[in-house]
């Protein structure tokens, strides 16, 4: 789960982080009264758990309550990748000497967190990491050993601060510090990411943390209980989710169920394939049972209304007469008109095609093996977005999920 | 042959007593499988299907010999399930629990190598030697013994593709469902240098998805040292991309990590990448055969 | 450093482990304070950094006021294998219903703290340990992981509490968690032994630890400056340890100063072999100069008066010169007049000979070979000792030191 | 032949503008060992003897090869300082400083094993391969290259039964000094083991003291194990017995520790175990005398 810049910034100042006074503000009434508190000059900063809020016209620097007013109305007013602005953090501005970079992530490849450093930071770091990669230091830290002084030291001396800079090597021992305390918010929060982009050197010599990025791990939440899962946006990723199932809401007209993350991709990558366009990825899970199947569907619909099911079932551990029984519940409970295509193989899959035979519902058509489930389910929903077209001519945004009719 | 497990492992099952370690005992058993004990805090002196159960894993392999632990206890208590499985002297763990937090498999796999023991998973189906061994939760109904290796990362797929291949009339040496988690223990080179070495193997299927960057190095192995043919499939081309809050993750992961970038990678070192489960089967089933006839 | 039992209880309650109320007491009176305090029944016990008081007298349960007055001046009067009892631990008493023994010490072997428990506490666990030894659970604590929950279950099943144990699975409870803050306080206070014995159920279903051991690694005072090292009881060792040296204060009557552990180690062993006996340890350390050389000397001279000193150089990176130097600077400084035997060795030996030789100092006989150092201060100290044998015969208590002639 | 270093051994000397560090990097170099790094934080650029000096082992390795670090880093930041050469490369660490916690020290010697690197010492004058290579603070004067081996808990002692040696024509293949800290590095054991499969060495003289087991279970692997003579001293005979507070440590150790005990080990073994150094060398110059006649 992604922290708001304001809510990393309230762990790095638990662990001793230097961080800047600010305030949060939810209108722009909140911003000027901030801003009246911190002195004329600071920063307004959007509050979106994405990047590219720089580019996006986010962060405004200001000189007056009444500039951070409005500026605060402006990017309160944003969407920024999707993501609406509901707060920004009114934060004191400083004089920035240098900017560096520090973070600390997971590593797949060596299976362990990794510290980068670079005394360039800023914007453009994944640039600089293609363009001249001797310019980032990174040191796996040991899991079983946590971040040693000597990768400390091996930071403050990439750091290189020398006479000129202000505060001079006084800095490096902040710096220091700054490293000690980052792997202890990473290792003790769980997270998976920690990252001060940019961490500065201010023309008086302090160090400051700017920015925060920091994801905690959601497994781990059992060993941090008062830390709240946020809620799903979507409301069939809430419902989906309160049944136990694994759903993402996509932007196509197939609605797609399907037992296995790895299955569901591929079944999302063969409507692609075929020229169709998924609605959602639904995982129901290596042992589904009957209400699973039928929480699904219902989470289905609970969404925009989809041009047509495709349900793609292998049966190893679940039983195919389990998800078919489940199904066909749903659909007559439901009231389920759109058109859906059932694919039954493995465990129990002949039971599965009597259950749906016998339950002779006209809008179910069994498909015997999952190319031919595809193909079919992808003719269906392109005739059906064919018969709508006029309507979704008529909207305005050309972006918009197609076959809303 | 097989690689890993064969009719001689002796498999012992952490978390016996709870609704998934029962029901998938059972089922090992109906399928052959040599399971030998169970492994579950203060239920010592209980048999579960006949087995067995001890209070810790070291009361267990001090009464009865186990090569394979199999952990089903849940996600809070499975770090301390693998270090004990590792420090009893188990040499292959097959982690079967999601949802372990990722410092936990950090810590995990830092410290196993110190016991030379081997992880699979976690979050994972296990793996299967038909007729003679399952360790993990694959249904060995669609199995058949033969000369296909399966190595994959997502369980549902890897049945697909083993359906196809026994209706197919061909069999399976060892199929291995290794997960997906970011910090996870054997890879695909691991069980490709396994698959390699071992003589019943003729040929791989090799299913991988997006994230990380597995199937690039996989492909590079490929190229550079297997002798038997490799045919790959690779799920989430139309997955949308992840959402990434900073720099650091790109910076460490590079550009890899899409199903395109991993689908090219494989092509480039010359391995066949289906469109689909059942086109993956099929390769597989026409590699080994021209295998067999040159 | 070893603690006090009360010291250590103070840590053990720091880290959350169970024990009895209880008061430390330097005179009788305030030890029947403290009685008056808990309650009539208490147990008095000699606080010294030794073991077997128990048997030496040092533990008195007691049920009045008035006996714990009593049973205080008792054991404050005491001297327990050398140790005078200078306070006594007053604290409540309890109805035991089962003794257990548990500690966590280093283990050379294993290059690792080890915890060992048993079911069967109490005073001869030593005897248990050798008669029976499964009756004792051994479980390496892997340095870098720290102490895991299988192994804290599996401490819990060798005590396997039943239902006719006070407390019963409640206890087991307990008995994970004192074994979870016996690991803190081991590992978080630099320890190499934290020993319960007993740890007790009471009759009430309680686990208390009745007794506490705990010694602290001297080398590690400098992650806990709040830890006072304490001093040495012998003047000697104050003047030598002040000096950076060395110092074991013995028996006998020869004073031995040399250079390496080993090499003094060796020259009091060939010492005995020679049927004399030595005053000291006192190492001078590998690199020594002059000062310290003069530092050894008058460490040992602020003892009891010694029949002979025998000073054994081998100059491997010290330099015998320096050694001579500081001799013979020390020798006429103090106008010491006991017979010096001197043997340089190595480097700068020749020099180091002629220092010696151009201070004629009367009392100082150089050696050329070890052996015949050996030999030649025996010989001294066996006349020396037989011409002052009356005066030892006059002193009352046979076992002081020899030679205070 | 020597063991552990030799001629192309490249030592790299971490503290080495410390007074200790300097003046042993001089000796060293004086006696003809390559001491080709030094490492010190902060002094970058700096050069001691004429070794150039780096911020860090990994800055230093970059630049230049080395095969052993030698430690003379204060007891705090040891630890620390032993990560940095194991995380490095190197193979072989030689620490000499004394006084490091012994949690500090089971630390590093869990650590070192998953880095192959081994350690000497700490507390330990390190090890010398005469005309050389000296890896620590021995005087390389008293010493001449020849067939005896040395292995030894005390560096004073070492130097004495050195001297007799040397003074009687016998020179040494490789002295090691171990140290005697609670927890410590290379054993009597694994030096056994090196001298014997060492061509140059023909005998070999094991030093010990009180304390620990280390001399008893060496007994057992000389006569288990070793083909080549072994003679032995002990010191501590007239130790006073150590207070002990609890009673766990004679529960872990048993009744061994005490010379007695160890030179009964090593006499029941059928090892010779000298009465004094000085007798140790003429010991030793006997076996060896009586090794090239048989």
């Amino acid at each position: 789960m992604d922290l708001l810049e304001h809510e990393g910034k309230r762990l790095f100042a638990e662990v001793g982080l230097p961080v800047l006074p600010s305030f949060v503000a939810r209108t722009p009434e909140e911003a000027r009264r901030a801003a009246e508190q911190l002195g004329p000059h600071v920063c307004v900063k959007a509050q979106a758990k994405t990047g590219g809020r720089g580019k996006a016209g986010g962060i405004r620097v200001c000189g007056t309550a009444a500039e951070v007013e409005t500026a605060a109305a402006d990017i309160l007013a944003m969407t920024i990748r999707g993501h609406a602005v509901e707060s920004v953090l009114v934060e004191r501005a400083v004089d920035i000497a240098r900017e560096l970079y520090l973070a600390i992530t997971v590593s797949r490849e060596v299976r362990s967190p990794l510290l980068i450093f670079s005394r360039e930071g800023g914007v453009d770091i994944e640039e600089l990491a293609k363009r001249a990669p001797e310019a980032l230091l990174r040191r796996p830290i040991d899991p079983l050993l946590g971040l040693l002084e000597y990768q400390v030291r091996d930071v403050v001396d990439a750091a290189a601060f020398g006479p000129d800079d202000p505060g001079g090597t006084g800095a490096g021992r902040t710096l220091a510090s700054v490293a000690r305390a980052l792997w202890k918010l990473y290792h003790e929060h769980d997270a998976t990411l920690v990252e001060v982009n940019p961490l500065v050197l201010t023309k008086g010599g302090e160090i400051v943390c700017l920015d925060s990025k920091v994801t905690v791990d959601e497994n781990a939440f059992f060993r941090h209980p008062d830390v709240l899962p946020e809620p799903p946006e979507d409301e069939r990723e809430a419902k989906a989710r309160a049944a136990g199932l694994a759903f993402v809401p996509l932007d196509g007209d197939i609605g797609v169920i399907g037992n296995g993350a790895g299955l569901v991709m591929s079944t999302i990558d063969q409507i692609a394939a075929a020229g169709g366009k998924a609605a959602d990825f639904c995982d129901i899970g290596g042992g589904a049972r009957s209400e699973v199947a039928q929480a699904a569907l219902e989470a289905m619909f609970a969404g925009p209304p989809v041009a047509a099911v495709l349900v793609n079932i292998f049966g190893g551990i679940t039983r195919c007469e389990d998800v078919a029984t489940g199904l066909v519940e749903a659909i007559k409970a439901a009231g389920v008109d759109a058109p859906v295509v059932v694919r039954l193989d493995g465990n129990a899959a002949e039971e599965g095609h009597a259950v749906i035979e016998a339950a002779a519902l006209p809008n179910v058509t069994l498909a015997l093996d999952p190319d031919e489930a595809v193909k079919l389910v992808v003719d269906i929903a392109g005739k059906r977005a064919a018969a709508s077209e006029p309507a979704i001519a008529a909207q305005p945004n050309a972006e918009a999920p197609g076959g809303d009719a | 042959m097989s690689i890993l497990i064969d009719n001689a492992s002796r498999v012992l099952v952490q978390g016996i007593t709870g609704r998934e370690g029962g029901f998938h005992a059972g089922r090992m058993l109906a399928s052959g499988t040599n399971v030998v004990a169970g492994v579950t805090p203060g239920h010592s002196g209980e048999t579960v299907q006949g087995v067995p159960v001890f209070d810790s894993v070291h009361e267990a392999v001090a009464h009865i010999r186990a090569d394979v632990a199999l952990i089903f206890v849940p996600a809070p208590r499975a770090r301390d399930a693998l270090f004990e499985a590792a420090d009893a002297g188990i040499k292959l763990i097959v982690c079967i629990t999601e949802g372990i937090p990722v410092r936990d498999m950090a810590e995990v796999m830092a410290h196993l190598p110190r016991r030379e023991a081997r992880l699979i998973g976690p979050n994972c189906p296990g793996l299967i030697t038909p007729a003679r061994c399952s360790a993990g939760i694959m249904p060995s109904e669609i199995f058949m013994p033969g000369a296909a290796g399966v190595v994959s990362r997502s369980g549902t797929l890897t049945y697909e593709v083993v359906h196809e291949l026994t209706q197919a009339g061909i069999g399976q040496s060892t199929a291995v469902g290794m997960g997906g988690d970011a910090v996870h223990g054997i890879g695909f080179i691991e069980c490709l240098e396994l698959f390699e070495a071992d003589r019943e193997t003729e040929g791989i299927a090799l299913i991988g998805e997006i994230g990380g960057d597995d199937e690039e190095r996989a492909a590079q192995f490929i190229r550079d040292h297997m002798t038997k043919p490799v045919v790959a499939y690779v799920a989430g081309h139309s997955a949308p991309p992840g959402r990434r809050m900073g720099h650091a993750g790109a910076i460490v992961e590079g550009t890899s990590g899409t199903a395109a970038t991993k689908q090219a990678a494989l092509e480039a070192a010359g391995i066949p990448v289906a469109a689909s489960p059942s086109e993956l089967a099929r390769l597989l089933g026409e590699a080994i055969k021209r295998r067999r006839t040159t």
